[in-house]
């Protein structure tokens, strides 16, 4: 007798459906590849990146992916330290995103340096002042937590669990979890600061540079706080995503709602500093340089003033007002709504700290903005990680126990 | 499934099942196997793979020179008049003194029919060749520290014969700048090795500072 | 600290670049395309994928005809102190030491061989003073004939910039070294391709902190003033000017806010 | 024993172990990254060692001395010479790209044979003797067939030795054509001529020793002229010097003068007469030099008792107020400015030499010269100075019948002629003349080019490509595939300057007369020859008489006869200075009447009195019809840009603004005020068409530039060289018309009309 | 990264930041080995108890 691949007492669909579906991936990622053939031999010029423009899509893609597998840092948080059971239903399905978030920004970042076969030279050659050698670091070690945060899951697979040495492995890691678990929140709050750090640290750029707190600018807290807010939302949206395309139930609705409440005190708290700083920045960091807040925004549509009245206001007040409220959380269009714009809020947050920082011009004496829009390279790079996540996600659900609750929320299967 | 594992749970040992599969000894063993063919491999297959011999256009005779020259090492690897160093000498200096076939051996008569009168340059063999990137002035050196040719390049100038000379294919580096041990233990006794460290560990005795980026590269 | 070399001479080369005079013949450029083998492309006009190490901007007074003036602003890199003595935008950030501080010689090293990259330098310097070589550079047919050894020719990949013509310091030393005087530099034997270059004598180098240099006393000059300087960048390269309004235009101001200069001006 | 999977998982387990404690790993990671720092297809620059050698740059007639860098045979760097007394240190862009030309792709390798259509690019190599042969044998059926008279040069300069060969050639053979491109000295040539009476000599101004420069638009530090001596003459200023500009529009140079004039193009003559006026009612000219050495400043009375009106007469009519109506200045400037210049310890009044077109206004560059006359500077320190050629000794040509015959015939270009005898060069003219010439009866049957690129540089380019596409056999000499090389049947390519010898003559309207050496510091890289040992093979091919009038080995031959005692000096030193002081003020003029002419006697004009004669102001008809909404297109100089003979080598590209070249397409600078009308926006594209052509361009809002003009840099749209150089921008030549001068023959058109267009 | 490297100095940046990541690195390293080597401790006793 065969042991089956999918674990006992779900129900998935036929193979020809799921391997079209991964086929239609698959093919998506296909075009990154290409892409990213192109760009490893021909070299950067394949994109739309200038001396203007270093920094571009890319590291804002990189920013948002590893700002939403916060996700998988606070949810195991709140799982294994602060020991709220109800999480654990969801955050293994936390660790995937975030395994998936983090290889994607791994990847990019191979994709965006001019010489990637030096690339180890930000290990070995560490700079330790620099906020992008801390971010590599804890980038890299804390990917490895969640690797090891995965296995136990992997090693749940029916097929791996006869296996008694896996098995017994499966059961060992998981007693530790909590150590594990521990550390990545300690590197996770590092590199998601250290995120914040890249651009606030830059005191030759007045749009991004933020003063300090000991050795860190205001951003590094921020970014944290705003990964650690956003982040479970991310999570919690993608769970439920993933409910619609299956279309079951896999996760107790107070699952969500515990994370929604927690997210929206987070998100208020966030928003009220990020509101702060922002003040304190347009009143007294910038015009010590010269500059006053509309010096920073164009009348060009995408450099706007819109764009913080977006991020703070309506991204940031209005679902954190949503998610606090128990009527908010518990009408689910006002939850995921909210969630949405929750996410687009932190989206618009890392664009902003990268790319405006650097379309903002800063001599007097040159008055257009610099623009740019990407490549066709830069964007399918860019959605490689989507695809390339719906096919580990829906490997990982079909074939692992992601999902403690769904059998006890499917039954009859 | 039960019953197989109850028949061969007695001798474990001695008989194994086909189910039950291979002891730890044996494992192991396969362990050491590919452990040790991967470390001979690696220690003693891989710099062959790695490094191309490159002859030498002529086996130069450094000892046999310095009886002939006035001035030692200085009589062909001088200082020009603003601190830049020669190196090897070029063919319009060897000239001078190889000008027909002196028919004295034969790497001599090679050297002056193949290059003295095809007029063509020697293609020498540099054992201390730096990358493009590498900055390196031997005025400073020689001049300003007092070094000897020999603290850096070894008893060559005593040498009768050349030594190989051999060429990292990936980087075209010569093998004397990692040092002919792999693993880079002990001083080599041809001349100290010249990676950038090498360099480094250097100036730190002599300057007490590791030096600035651009001392030496550029 | 360690940081300099015992047997080294301590140094803060600097520039002050005269606007008065710059004519913005672009001759301090070429020079420099041709002493720092600097690539070019057939295409050059998109000047953010171009590479200059130093770039000749035309600046305006706003005016209108016939009250329009002109200023010509050349800009290398401005090899920053920073905020204090060597953080310089660029260096701390740099993740693997490509680029550093010369304590020696107070000028910001960038090291091809090391650089990975990133371009996060890039994203730190407000002056664009930092190119990064999108495309392997090529010299068509025997082109490659003409590049200097003193300067390696960068490969794709990488980022690079204006050094002041480092190793024409490396040439004056070995010099020195050479004719037994160790460290003993003369103004006139360590200057810049673009200083040695600019055929109005626009262009004074040397050492900011030698009071035997030129340098020393143009930069305290009433008309001297530096780029974005409220930044606190802290560059090396100075400028003069006796035009109120290119003083205004080196830097941000608020509305009510003037370059201290005007406020001279109007005491 | 039993094998199984976990064995073989074992296996691979100490495989991996064993690889990591092993150095594969670490060293091929290591060795990777060191590959990529040293790309195999990333050139590595070989050392040796260092020479300094010490040259003439002969990119453009400004004869700058270099110092050339060179590590073993490669020329690594070229720099300015400080020891060389035109530029002292000062070099322009185009001296420091020019190792770009020695080693670039544009360079002509070898002699070429056309095997394409006219101005298609396609050669065939051929050898030497082939190529000269072909040249030789279509001469000599053309002067066998008594046609030799149709054989025409073209020359970018008619002084110097290779010109000197040229023009040796001809005259052994029967043509009186050598012609030299326009240039801004045609018009300081007759202006000498008429006023001082000399034939052929150089104008030139002593602007190292002036304290006060009075411009009419001269782009002094935009690259025209001589740029090397204008800069090292500006970067010597200092507060006791002044500079002003009168132009109108904001150019580098106006942007360095101390005062900008914005006159109304085409009224710089009355300027400068206004100026006259205010100098001499303020009694501020030179009474020595007036009284003593000029004629014509007061009325005057000629042999047959008439009245004649005298210079200051003339002037008297040029108030400050009718000047600023005329000019748009205002009357109070003009009258601070006259003062400001006649007092002024050493001031010298410029103009047209250098810009970066031949306008040749003569009454303008009367006027101008009159103003130096006014304050005595006429060869005097910081003044305006008239020298002679060098002097080249040589024996006389021998001519046969045929060259003698050919000799007499009138020039193609009408230069000489009954219609234009006092002036010299008018190659302006013929593409007109060629157009309107039968094919069987083309004045012009074989053409040479030496120095020039006329099929580029000449204004209605389109005219000239459609004229020379005419003439059935073309000889160029240049070293650069350029756009008159691709029209040529042969190409017999010279050396890159740094490869050869060749003397560089004095340099136009450089205020001293400085010989120089360009000397080869590298050896030929290409199968190219010297053009002067070409002419000389060409000769001797040829035979006879013309073979007998080039009796010497070679180039340097002739080249060391030619400069005689001078030749020491100049392999020596690498210049040499005419020892010949500027002659004193009583020998100085030719003129009848041995003085500097204010009334010029003896220019020749089409009606007859004295407004004719004087050089009053008369306003010159800009070509192209008035229309409603239309502008005046002018051409710019720009320091980065070469506009010569020779175009511009990648580097220089690389430093043009983005606000003058963005991909392909130029920029046209107007005022905001004008594009305010034409409903244009900065960046916008637009289409501008003048009579001689339409071009597509984007819109460059400029303050600086006076309403109602537009203007538009010269030196780019190249269709030839190399990729690096062909294909960007506009050739402004191609929308500029020549407006004959009635009397004179040169160009004295300063601008042309045109609708400019949003596309 | 290492005391061997030309970038490395014996200051408080090091110290803080080499400190902090080889803590961590530690704790992960000590975890898996921890992990593993008692599952195989586990695996081998879970053979011997099913011999007797």
């Amino acid at each position: 007798m065969t042991t089956p691949a999918i674990p006992e007492g779900v129900k998935r669909c036929g193979s020809r459906q799921f391997l079209l579906w991964l086929g239609v991936a698959a093919l998506v990622v296909l075009w990154g590849v290409y892409a990213m053939y192109r760009i490893w031999f021909y070299g950067l010029n394949q994109t739309n990146m200038n001396n203007a423009y270093g920094f571009a899509l890319w590291i804002w893609a990189d920013l948002a992916v590893i700002a939403l597998g916060g996700g998988a840092f606070f949810s195991g948080f709140l799982a294994y330290i602060i020991g709220l059971k109800n999480v654990k239903n969801i955050i293994n399905f936390a660790v995937i995103l975030g395994v998936v978030c983090y290889t994607s920004a791994l990847l990019i970042l191979g994709l965006d340096v001019g010489q990637p076969l030096r690339g180890w030279f930000i290990f070995w050659h560490a700079n330790v002042h620099s906020m992008l050698t801390e971010v590599a670091f804890c980038l890299s070690v804390y990917l490895g937590v969640l690797i090891i945060e995965f296995i136990p899951v992997l090693l749940e697979n029916p097929k791996i669990q006869k296996v008694r040495f896996f098995h017994h492995l499966s059961h060992n890691m998981h007693e530790i979890m909590a150590v594990f678990a521990a550390t990545g929140v300690f590197l996770s709050f590092f590199h998601q600061g250290s995120l914040g750090g890249v651009p606030g640290v830059l005191y030759g750029r007045p749009f991004a540079f933020r003063e300090g707190l000991f050795v860190w600018p205001w951003t590094f807290f921020l970014f944290t706080w705003s990964a650690a807010a956003v982040g479970p939302l991310f999570t919690a949206s993608m769970c439920r995503l993933t409910e619609a395309i299956t279309r079951k139930k896999l996760v107790k609705d107070d699952v969500y709602h515990l994370l929604a409440k927690i997210s929206g005190w987070m998100l208020l708290t966030y928003i009220i500093a990020k509101s702060i700083d922002t003040i304190y920045w347009a009143t007294v960091t910038a015009p010590s340089m010269g500059f006053a807040l509309m010096d920073f925004y164009s009348n060009n549509p995408l450099y706007n003033i819109w764009i913080l009245v977006a991020e703070i206001a309506v991204c940031g007040f209005l679902p954190a007002l949503i998610l606090i409220t128990r009527k908010g959380r518990e009408n689910k269009k006002l939850l995921f709504g909210a969630a949405i714009l929750a996410i687009i809020g932190l989206l618009i947050n890392r664009w902003v700290m990268v790319l405006q920082v650097m379309a903002a011009p800063l001599m007097p004496f040159q008055e257009e903005w610099f623009m740019y829009s990407p490549a066709w390279t830069e964007v399918a790079t860019s959605i490689l990680p989507i695809a390339y996540g719906i096919i580990l996600i829906s490997l990982a659900y079909r074939y692992l126990p992601l999902f403690p609750q769904e059998k006890e929320l499917n039954p009859g299967n | 499934m039960s019953t197989q594992t109850d028949n061969t749970s007695n001798t474990p040992s001695n008989d194994p099942s086909p189910k039950k599969g291979a002891t730890g000894w044996v494992i192991l063993a396969f362990f050491i196997i590919g452990f040790g063919f991967s470390l001979l491999s690696g220690w003693v297959g891989f710099p062959k793979l790695l490094y191309k011999e490159v002859p030498h256009p002529i086996d130069f005779n450094h000892a046999l020179h310095m009886d002939l020259v006035y001035d030692g090492c200085d009589s062909c690897h001088y200082f020009r008049k603003d601190g830049s160093f020669s190196g090897s000498p070029t063919l319009d200096e060897c000239r001078d003194c190889h000008g027909f076939v002196m028919g004295i051996n034969e790497n001599e008569e090679k050297f002056a029919e193949e290059y003295v009168l095809e007029d063509k340059e020697v293609p020498w063999n540099n054992y201390a060749k730096q990358p493009d990137c590498v900055y390196f002035s031997h005025a400073p050196h020689v001049k300003g520290a007092e070094m000897d040719c020999a603290t850096c390049h070894g008893d060559i100038g005593e040498s009768e014969s050349l030594r190989p000379y051999q060429e990292n294919r990936l980087t075209g580096y010569s093998r004397d700048i990692w040092g002919w041990n792999m693993s880079r233990l002990g001083e080599p006794e041809y001349a100290p090795r010249m990676k950038m460290m090498d360099c480094v560990n250097c100036h730190v005795e002599q300057t007490d500072s590791k030096g600035n980026c651009f001392q030496c590269h550029k | 600290m360690e940081k300099i070399p015992s047997h080294t001479k301590k140094r803060h080369f600097g520039m002050v670049i005269d606007l008065d005079k710059c004519t913005g013949c672009a001759s301090c450029m070429v020079a420099c395309y041709s002493e720092n083998n600097i690539s070019f492309r057939d295409e050059e006009s998109v000047k953010m994928l171009s590479t200059n190490w130093i770039q000749v901007f035309k600046l305006t007074n706003g005016k209108p005809f016939p009250d329009t003036e002109v200023c010509y602003l050349p800009k290398p890199c401005m090899q920053c102190d920073g905020k204090h003595f060597g953080h310089s935008p660029c260096v701390s950030v740099c993740p693997a030491v490509a680029t550093d501080f010369d304590y020696p010689t107070g000028i910001v090293s960038q090291i091809y061989t090391r650089c990975f990259g990133c371009r996060y330098c890039m994203a730190a310097c407000p002056y664009h003073a930092r190119k990064f070589n999108w495309w392997d550079p090529v010299w068509p047919a025997d082109m490659e004939k003409y590049l200097s050894p003193d300067v390696s020719p960068r490969m794709r990949g990488v980022v690079e910039k204006c050094t002041f013509c480092y190793h024409r310091f490396q040439r004056a030393r070995q010099q020195a070294y050479n004719e037994g005087r160790p460290e003993d530099i003369r103004e006139d034997e360590y200057q810049t391709a673009c200083t040695q270059a600019c055929p109005s004598n626009a262009i004074t180098f040397g050492d900011l902190d030698n009071p035997d240099h030129a340098v020393y006393k143009l930069k305290n000059s009433r008309y001297a003033f530096r780029l974005l300087e409220r930044l606190n960048t802290n560059p090396s390269v100075y400028y003069l000017s006796t035009r109120e309004w290119v003083h205004r235009a080196a830097d941000n101001y608020l509305e009510h806010e003037q370059p201290a200069f005007s406020e001279e001006q109007q005491a | 024993m039993k094998i199984d999977r976990r064995c073989f998982l074992s296996l691979a387990g100490g495989l991996v172990a064993g690889h990591l404690l092993s150095p594969v790993p670490w060293k091929v990671t290591d060795d990777l990254s060191i590959w990529t720092q040293n790309w195999p297809w990333t050139p590595v620059p070989e050392t040796g060692p260092v020479a300094w050698k010490e040259t003439v740059c002969t990119m453009c007639p400004g004869g700058c001395g270099i110092k050339v860098r060179m590590i073993k045979d490669r020329v690594i760097k070229i720099e300015g010479s400080e020891d060389y007394p035109i530029n002292r240190g000062s070099l322009c862009p185009l001296g420091y790209s020019s190792i770009q030309y020695l080693y670039g792709p544009s360079r002509v390798t070898s002699p070429m044979k056309r095997t394409g259509e006219r101005g298609s690019g396609k050669f065939e190599p051929v050898s030497w003797d082939e190529a000269i042969s072909e040249v030789s044998g279509k001469l000599d059926a053309l002067r066998k067939n008594g046609q030799s008279h149709t054989v025409a040069c073209i020359s970018g300069s008619d002084k110097g030795t290779v010109p000197l060969l040229f023009k040796r050639f001809l005259e052994a053979y029967g043509s009186p054509n050598f012609i030299r491109t326009p240039s801004g000295q045609d018009a300081h040539e007759t202006a000498a001529y008429l006023a001082q009476g000399h034939s052929d000599k150089n104008v030139g101004f002593d602007l190292e020793n002036a304290t006060f420069i009075l411009s009419f638009g001269c782009g002094l530090l935009d690259g025209g002229g001589a740029p090397g001596y204008q800069f090292s003459t500006y970067s010597r200023f200092d507060r006791r010097h002044t500079l002003v500009q009168v132009e109108p529009r904001l150019s580098n140079t106006a942007a360095k003068a101390k005062k900008w004039l914005a006159a109304k193009p085409g009224t710089e003559g009355a300027l400068a007469l206004g100026l006259a006026r205010v100098i001499i009612e303020n009694g501020l000219y030179n009474r020595n030099f007036i009284e003593n050495h000029s004629f014509g400043f007061e009325d005057w009375t000629d042999d047959n008792g008439a009245i004649h009106m005298g210079f200051k007469r003339m002037v008297s009519e040029y108030t400050p107020s009718r000047v600023a109506g005329i000019t748009g200045l205002e009357a109070r400037q003009i009258e601070s400015l006259a003062r400001d210049f006649a007092r002024a310890q050493k001031p010298v009044a410029v103009c047209g030499y250098n810009e970066c077109r031949a306008v040749a206004d003569i009454d303008k560059t009367l006027a101008v010269h009159a103003l130096n006359a006014l304050v005595g500077n006429i060869n005097q320190s910081g003044g305006m100075i008239v020298f002679p050629d060098p002097e080249y000794t040589v024996s006389p040509v021998e001519k046969d019948r045929i060259a003698s015959t050919g000799l007499t015939k009138p020039r193609a270009d009408m230069a000489g002629t009954d219609k234009y005898p006092q002036s010299r060069y008018l190659l302006n003219l013929l593409p007109d003349i060629l157009m309107s010439a039968k094919e069987s009866d083309l004045p012009v049957q074989a053409l040479l080019v030496t120095g020039a690129n006329p099929v580029y540089t000449l204004e209605d380019s389109t005219t000239a490509q459609a004229a020379f596409a005419k003439i059935p056999f073309i000889v160029s000499f240049s070293s650069f595939m350029d756009e008159t090389a691709q029209y040529a049947d042969i190409i017999l390519p010279d050396h890159h300057f740094l490869e050869g010898y060749r003397d560089v003559p004095p340099p136009e309207g450089v205020g001293k007369p400085i010989t120089g050496l360009s000397k080869p510091v590298v050896s030929p890289r290409y199968d190219t020859r010297n053009t002067g040992d070409t002419i000389i093979d060409i000769a001797r091919k040829m035979g006879g008489s013309i073979s007998n009038s080039f009796p010497w080995d070679g180039y340097e031959a002739f080249l060391k006869e030619a400069l005689k005692d001078q030749y020491r000096d100049l392999s020596r030193n690498g210049y040499v200075e005419n020892v010949e002081k500027p002659a004193a003020l009583d020998v100085a003029f030719a003129t009848d009447s041995g003085k500097y002419e204010f009334y010029p006697t003896r220019r020749h004009t089409t009606g007859n009195g004295d407004e004719a004669k004087l050089p009053g102001f008369k306003e010159t008809d800009v070509p192209g019809k008035e229309t409603s909404g239309g502008v005046i297109l002018i051409a710019y100089k720009s320091p980065r840009i070469a506009s010569g003979a020779v175009a511009n080598p990648p580097f220089m590209t690389k430093t043009i603004d983005a606000d003058m070249l963005k991909k392909e397409k130029l920029f046209i600078q107007i005022n905001p005020e004008t594009a305010g009308k034409l409903n244009l926006k900065q960046g916008d594209e637009a289409v501008i068409e003048t009579s001689a052509g339409k071009a597509s361009v984007k819109v460059d809002l400029y303050d600086g530039i006076m309403p109602g003009l537009a203007a538009m840099p010269a030196g780019l749209g190249h269709t030839a060289y190399s990729r690096y150089i062909a294909g960007k921008g506009v050739n402004v030549n191609a929308l500029l018309q020549p407006v004959a001068d009635p009397t004179y023959g040169i160009n004295k058109a300063w601008g042309i009309r045109a609708q400019l267009k949003k596309a | 990264m290492f005391p061997f490297l030309y970038e490395w100095h014996w200051d408080i940046g090091h110290y803080l930041f080499m400190g902090a990541l080889g803590y961590a690195s530690a704790v992960i390293g000590l975890g898996l080995v921890y992990c593993i080597g008692k599952s195989i401790i586990d695996t081998a006793g879970e053979d011997e108890n099913a011999g007797h």
